[in-house]
């Protein structure tokens, strides 16, 4: 057996009250797509940063090819052929594709600090074309799809075979979370066909798509390697067994947790709901009702979304909750309303980072921890904790900026921000569990499930159709911003993603 | 089938306390260590400098600057800046003068409510017209000089009778200035209302991240006007100073502390960008400014010295103060 | 003056990206056709030469700033460098108080030390963490009193025929002055658009951090910026020199603000990340025919500043409707 | 309980009489930038090493507030034999300046700025207030320049700062003298804020608004002439047009000696610098009793010149010498008291 690409031994970092890795070992063969999976937390991140020198381990080795190397930075890395498209998308958003493509390392493209454009294009689209993109490479790039950015992210990274003389190993950090299931699916082909002359690292919270796509995948648990395994014929409740250390329970969707819903005065209901990007839309959510909307980007349900959350002006249309008349005028119209809102984009609309776990989860309710118009510090605390524990958020403590803890944690901060209160009425989820772990995932299903049975109406976004499916107790699918077809989804009679993907396109 | 090739036990879960390292500790201290440093260095190039009556001198100085910063502060605390003070605060010292005579004692109550509508007039511009708070109080700014320049007459406005204001120019216990007692006061009362209320986090998270704050529904625009308004009503507070000293208004008179005022506050190691800061910090760095802004040239620094040290110095003090871990992206 | 990574990406598009940049160039159009029909000198061609000639020196000045403005810094340090300048060029060329008669190579010099306060101001920044507002205003300071120094009571009048002519001859009806300033735009846009440089700077008020991400060490970078900016602050220097026919500490008083104005009004972000030489140079010419178009008009030289003011406010107001967004982030 | 003044122990004198040694002396003015306040600053120095002194130089970058937080500062020091030679921001800076001294006991000569209704002669410590007298100049400009322009035609005018009262009295002056002078006609005014730069554009504005119309400039200083003056020359109508203006900086008493300027009227930095000290010095140490200065020597115009091409060589070298500064001697500029 040729020696690994890609090796790590006893790799370990501290972060102050976390050992985000303790004492990690990895093997990446050549030509092999290796999974990687693990609870949030659990330091996937960590290890890959430290695997491109943007984060420097206190103790262990990592060797290439054999070699041992020390990575200090992106550069570095590259020059051994190591590059990674991260779990946030990091490209410019004012700079063209091409120069996003070749960016650190524009080679012929610039010469003495001068620009050399045609080389540039030339450059960038030989990349694309190795992926088989065909987008323009001089658009820019705030201009692309989400789908194609992800794209111009793959074509970067395969630029460091220009830095190294050696097959290249790609790092992907969750490239699939943000990502529809077709472009899922162009992805997977670029994977499959990157094995070919490099090795890819792959993590994904999906645990099917993890073994889909890879040969062999590397368990992590709190900071350590806790096994692998051969995809061959694995099943994803086994690699869950292992990132959690026990069984996960059965019903993942916690689907006899579902209650019955009466359906005589809606908690929601909207009547010709118009605006930018969508139009006409009519909406009813019982009391305890999920109700999923599904669509491709560009359908417009994250606009409606926000618009129920009075975040995007509307153009006609009325809102009713609890049959009495709502304007939406602004965010803070719809919380006084009873409306709460989970935005996709976490680390710019969800959570203000540098702020304590404590003070992002009391944020909107800031009723819950005053006594009068003042703050009560004991009963912030003892809310938070409670709130904390109930949700199992993993953090050294309430006071840890929010920033700090791993995206699973920092979503179920988010979450129980709209909680605290304990007068919320409807819950607008956008896709409530990017990112985030099977586990969490599963408590945030849960919990979904719970609020459902006191009453709150949800409006759902999913992450897959799958999860809409799972969860929700009907399914309104959304085309060019208006609502194309409505399927009802009880439990027993759900429907297949076949059916909606019929109606969505 | 599966085959796990090694299993080890799970790791405890991280529930380690997180208590602030020394560094972290200090660094909160900086504003302060700052300014003892400076007194310090003053105090060995002019012996004479480090007295009572001197210090007196320089705490009465500093007031209104110190209510000028910490009004502005809160702007700066919600990302926003506010250019337009020191012209407020002159318009104001106008206004006071030319009221006293006829309202009295009143006349310090309505200039500054007039200042502090002046002030959310133009939160309510950056807020609804979308204009970045800098253009819109440097808009502000020539807008305010121009009126005053038109109702005091182009000229300077005597206080004949200065008895309404003149309390602020008494001295406590026959040390302790009047005004810096009432500019300790307004930077206390800042400090304990955003502490003890909601305020300090919607502040906090309309400065870090504005479309998270209104993604959670905070009053963003709500509390940006006030901090405008504060902003306000602190220029028209520190004009009340400045006439109760000059015993006149005058259309000009404020106008070189805004530079001042905003070093003030970023000396104090508030974080430019918004979110991270206290009215606390600009207090030290008020006191910093005025001690280079004075000391300087009494300790016998010649002119050109002075302008070169006090640039240097400045620079100093905010490298020290910065919390670099607060700020990742240093603009 | 923010980090905050404004719009989410998804809400943009191609078309509102031509459309945003239509607003300055069509205010500019509507106040020069309202001023043309309120004064029939203000439309002559004499005005218009006049207007131009006007606009150079902050034109130049315009172009150093909005490379620092793209890249989401800011830069008051104009007023400073510009004074240092001004005594330099005027100590090295022919002149009343020494012998000195380096021509083309004693504005070289100035040019360079322009550059060195401008370097100055970058490494504060990148080294010592200070954010750009305050460590060009200690700059600015530093610049002031090394001018000061030069200066050393006695005013230095330029003999120096070349400097001189810059500001009386004429070529093809605008004077040489003009012709230079156009060439630094050119310069500017090629800068901006061609060398790596200038794309980096727009792409560090893009998204400095994937910068990083991507191995791009963007200190010298920022570095570089500054001291490009500092070259356009010394060659106003000199300008403003050849305008006077004297080394003026004062050269630069203003400089620093209106040249953000310009910036600005042409639709720069102080955010960064957006806008551009070409826009500026709109913005600059927009504001000279604000200033003397109310002068033409006989406009009050009390309320001049105001309107001005007033009128700038609605010009950004105006130009950001198109952009106007529920959730936007206004800083 | 409050007090009006700060506790401490008391230092200042005021009555009994100090040693030469002891004497400390102070001068401030705006800056140490402009030709103006440097030559102020430097007759200072000169009378202060003629006594075996060094004056403390203070300036305050023409900022009020500066202005007054340097004079507390300083007279929280020692102010026993602190002389003090001022030249307030503006007519509203003296007033705390003079209770300042007068509370510490500190001697202090204002110049230029102060209210009309304070008085010197009210107060102890308040030794006296020079100026000139700019209704006079503004005026005395004003006729040169309608003689220059044949009596006929029109002129712009560049104001200074407006809220000071320099620049009111001497455009004043120009009123007056436009009453005199019925053929010339102010076409337009516009404040070039006692800058030269602004001058600039604003007088390439005004000649394009009034081309050939404008016969004559009148400018509040001679730093705004000169500023008129470039404009011209970039105008391509240098030489045509007749410029006037105010102070005598050497400059502008080049420009008149050399035909291009009209008329300046001189004010004397150097012996402004130094007779403020001068006269504080003569009381402090004794060699002159407050009681003795003549009511009219305690606020008075000193005297002022009206200089053209005729007499301009005499104003091209400084004219102070020594023994203005005698204690004898000091009053001897008096050109009458304020009125
Ligand atoms: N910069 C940091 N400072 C402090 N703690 C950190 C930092 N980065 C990561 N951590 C901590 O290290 C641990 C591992 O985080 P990491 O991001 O590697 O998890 P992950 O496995 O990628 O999780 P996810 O699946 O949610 O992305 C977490 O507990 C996190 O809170
Ligand atoms: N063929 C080319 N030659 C030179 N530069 C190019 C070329 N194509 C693209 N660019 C560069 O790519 C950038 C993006 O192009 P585009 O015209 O789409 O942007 P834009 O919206 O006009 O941006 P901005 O107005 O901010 O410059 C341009 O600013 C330009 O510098
Ligand atoms: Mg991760
Ligand atoms: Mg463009």
């Amino acid at each position: 057996m040729s020696v690994p690409a890609l090796e790590v031994r006893g790799l370990v970092k501290h972060y102050p009250g976390v050992k985000a890795l303790d004492g990690v070992d990895l093997v990446v063969r050549q030509h092999e797509v290796l999974g990687l999976a693990g609870e949030n937390g659990a330091g996937k991140s960590t290890l890959l940063k430290a695997l491109v020198g943007l984060v420097t381990p206190d103790a262990g080795e990592i060797y290439v090819r054999g070699e041992p190397v020390r990575l200090r930075s992106v550069v570095e890395a590259a020059g051994h052929g190591i590059g990674m498209v991260f779990q946030e998308q990091s490209l410019v958003p004012n700079l063209t594709a091409a120069e996003n493509i070749v960016l650190g390392s524009e080679g012929a493209a610039v010469r003495r600090g001068l620009y050399r454009w045609d080389t540039m294009r030339r450059l960038a689209q030989e990349q694309l074309d190795k992926i088989g993109s065909h987008i323009d490479p001089l658009a820019r790039t705030d201009s692309l799809s989400f789908a194609d950015r992800q794209m111009v992210e793959i074509a970067k990274v395969l630029r460091i075979e220009q830095r190294s003389q050696h097959p290249p190993v790609v790092i992907l950090d969750e490239p699939t979370s943000v990502l529809e299931s077709k472009e899922i699916e162009t992805l997977f082909a670029q994977i499959r066909r990157l094995r070919e002359f490099a090795s890819v690292i792959f993590v994904s919270h999906r645990l099917d798509e993890v073994l889909d796509v890879c040969d062999r995948v590397a368990v992590l648990r709190g900071g350590q390697s806790v096994g692998e395994v051969t995809t061959e014929g694995a099943v994803p409740r086994e690699l869950h067994r292992m990132m959690i250390g026990s069984t996960g329970s059965d019903d993942h969707y916690h689907e006899n947790a579902a209650v019955a819903v009466s359906s005589e005065q809606p908690r929601l209901s909207v009547r010709g709901l118009s605006g930018a990007t969508f139009k006409d839309i009519d909406l009813d959510v019982a009391a305890g009702e999920i109700v999923g909307i599904v669509g491709v980007h560009g359908s417009g349900r994250e606009d409606v979304c926000r618009a129920l959350f009075g975040a995007e002006p509307t153009t006609a249309g009325e809102v009713r909750m609890d049959g009495k008349r709502i304007d939406l005028t602004s965010t803070r119209a719809a919380c006084a309303a009873g409306i709460g809102y989970v935005p996709a984009e976490r680390k710019t609309e969800g959570m203000v980072g540098p702020m304590s776990v404590a003070d992002n989860m009391t944020l909107t309710k800031q009723k819950a921890r005053c006594t009068g118009p003042f703050v009560a510090p004991g009963k912030q605390a003892g809310l938070v904790d409670r709130w904390i524990e109930r949700l199992s958020i993993r953090t050294p403590g309430r006071d840890t900026a929010i920033g700090r803890l791993s995206g699973g944690n920092q979503q179920k901060v988010v979450l129980a921000r709209w909680l605290v209160g304990g007068d919320i009425r409807l819950l607008l989820l956008d896709h409530p569990t990017r990112g985030l772990d099977i586990g969490a995932r599963s408590e945030v299903y849960r919990l979904m499930r719970e609020l459902a049975a006191t009453g709150v109406a949800t409006v759902l976004l999913a992450d897959s159709l799958e999860e809409a499916i799972g969860m929700a107790d009907r399914i309104l699918v959304m085309t060019d911003g208006r609502v194309a077809t409505e399927v009802a989804c009880p439990n027993g009679g759900k429907p297949s993603p076949l059916d909606l993907v019929k109606e969505m396109v | 089938m599966s085959t796990p090739v090694a299993m080890k036990p799970a790791a405890e879960p991280a529930t380690a306390k997180s208590t602030a390292r020394p560094a972290a500790r200090l660094t909160g201290f900086m504003p302060l260590i700052a300014l003892v440093v400076l007194v310090a260095a003053l105090t060995v190039a002019d012996p004479d400098f480090l007295t009572q009556r001197s210090l007196t001198a320089a705490s009465r100085t500093a007031a209104p600057l110190i209510v000028l910063a910490a009004g502005a502060t809160l702007v700066v605390l919600c990302g926003g800046i506010d250019l337009s003070i020191a012209a407020l605060a002159s318009l104001s010292t106008v206004l006071l003068a030319l009221w006293l005579p006829d309202l009295g004692g009143l006349a310090t109550p309505v200039v500054i409510l007039a200042a502090a509508t002046i002030g959310a007039v133009q939160g309510v511009a950056h807020v609804l017209l979308r204009i970045p708070s800098f253009i819109v109080t440097l808009g502000g700014m020539s807008v305010l000089s121009a009126v005053a320049l038109v109702v005091s007459g182009a000229g300077t406005v005597r206080v004949v009778d200065d008895t309404p204001v003149a309390w602020l120019d008494l001295y406590l216990g026959g040390y302790v200035p009047m005004s810096a007692a009432m500019a300790l006061l307004v930077v206390a009362l800042i400090a304990l209302v955003l502490k003890v209320t909601p305020l300090q986090s919607w502040v906090s998270a309309t400065g870090y991240s504005e479309s998270a704050a209104r993604l959670a529904g905070t009053p963003v625009d709500l509390v940006k006007i006030g901090a405008f308004c504060v902003s306000g009503a602190c220029a028209g507070f520190a004009a009340v100073m400045l006439v109760s000293r000059q015993f006149s208004g005058g259309p000009t008179m404020a106008d070189n502390l805004l530079l001042p005022a905003v070093a003030a506050i970023v000396v104090g190691g508030t974080a430019i960008t918004g979110g991270h800061g206290s009215v606390w910090r600009s207090l030290a760095g008020a006191l910093v400014v005025t001690l280079l802004r004075v000391g300087l040239p009494i300790v016998g620094v010649p002119s050109a010295y002075e302008q070169i040290l006090y640039g240097a110095i400045i620079v100093v003090a905010v490298a020290l103060t910065l919390d670099g871990s607060k700020v990742s992206i240093i603009k | 003056m923010t980090n905050e990574v404004v719009a989410a990406p998804r809400r943009s598009s191609r078309r509102g990206a031509s459309f945003r940049d239509a607003g300055p160039p069509v205010a500019l159009v509507v106040i020069f056709a309202v001023f043309a029909a309120l004064s029939p000198q203000f439309r002559s061609v004499e005005n218009v030469q006049n207007i131009v000639d006007a606009a150079a020196v902050l034109a130049v000045v315009t172009c150093g700033i909005t490379f620092v403005l793209m890249m989401g810094s800011i830069d008051l340090s104009a007023a400073g460098v510009m004074g240092a300048s001004a005594l330099t060029v005027s100590l090295l060329v022919a002149n009343n108080r020494n012998d000195n008669d380096f021509g083309l190579l004693g504005i070289l010099v100035a040019v360079l030390l322009g550059c060195a306060f401008g370097c100055l101001s970058g490494l504060a920044l990148v080294l010592l963490k200070v954010p750009s507002f305050m460590a060009t205003l200690g700059v600015s300071a530093v610049g002031l009193g090394v001018a000061t120094l030069m200066f050393a009571g006695v005013q230095p009048n330029i003999t120096d025929a070349m400097l001189e002519s810059w500001a009386v001859e004429r070529f093809l009806g605008f004077s040489y002055l003009t012709w230079i300033a156009v060439a630094c735009i050119v310069v500017g846009w090629l800068i901006q658009r061609y060398t790596r440089l200038g794309r980096y700077a727009f792409a560090i008020g893009g998204a400095e951090e994937v910068l990083t991400l991507s191995g791009v060490k963007v200190k010298p970078y920022k570095v570089a910026v500054f001291t490009l900016a500092g070259a356009f602050y010394g060659l106003g220097g000199v300008m403003v020199t050849s305008q006077l026919g004297a080394g003026l500490v004062q050269a630069g008083d203003g400089y620093d603000f209106s040249a953000i104005t310009a910036a600005v009004v042409g639709g720069t972000l102080l955010t960064g990340g957006r806008g551009g030489i070409l826009h500026s140079a709109v913005g600059v010419v927009l504001v000279m025919v604000l200033t003397n178009g109310l002068v033409q008009v006989g406009v009050s030289p009390y309320w001049q500043g105001g309107v001005e003011g007033l009128i700038v406010v609605a010009a950004v107001a105006a130009a950001v409707i198109p952009q106007r967004r529920r959730n936007q982030v206004v800083k | 309980g409050c007090t009006e003044q700060a506790g401490g122990e008391d230092t200042a004198a005021g009555s009994s009489s100090c040693e030469s040694k002891d004497v400390r002396l102070v001068g401030q003015v705006r800056n140490e930038s402009n030709p103006y306040e440097a030559s102020w600053l430097a007759g200072g120095d000169a009378f202060a090493q003629s006594v075996g002194l060094k004056q403390e130089r203070l300036t305050y970058d023409g900022d009020s507030t500066k202005q007054q937080e340097q004079i507390s500062q300083i007279l929280a020091g020692n102010t026993k034999c602190l002389v003090m030679n001022v030249l307030p921001n503006g007519d509203a800076d003296t007033p705390p300046i003079v209770k300042g001294a007068d509370q510490a006991g500190a001697y202090l000569v204002t110049q230029w700025n102060k209210p009309a209704d304070l008085k010197p002669a009210d107060h102890k410590t308040w030794l006296s207030h020079i100026t000139y007298n700019g209704i006079e100049s503004g005026q005395q400009i004003g006729d040169a320049l309608s003689e220059a322009i044949g009596g006929n035609g029109g002129i712009i005018a560049l104001q200074g700062v407006l809220d000071t009262a320099a620049a009111k009295d001497r455009f004043a002056g120009l009123e007056a003298s436009l009453k005199k002078n019925t053929g010339v006609k102010l076409l337009d005014q516009q404040t070039a804020n006692f800058s030269r730069a602004e001058a600039l554009t604003v007088t390439k504005t005004l000649l394009t608004k009034h081309g050939d119309n404008v016969k004559g400039i009148w400018a509040a200083n001679d730093d705004m002439a000169l500023g008129a003056l470039e404009a011209l020359q970039q105008a391509g109508k240098a030489g045509k047009v007749a410029v006037v203006g105010i102070d005598a900086v050497p400059d502008a008493v080049s420009a008149v000696q050399g035909g291009t300027m009209t008329a300046t009227v001189s004010s004397d930095g150097t012996w402004q610098g130094g007779i403020g000290l001068a006269i504080g010095y003569c009381v402090a140490t004794g060699k002159l009793k407050v009681e003795d200065i003549a009511a009219d020597n305690r606020a008075f115009f000193a005297k002022q010149f009206l200089i053209t091409k005729s007499n301009a060589a005499e104003f091209a070298a400084p004219k102070t010498n020594p023994s203005d500064f005698e204690c004898a001697n000091v009053f001897n500029r008096v050109a009458g008291p304020l009125t």
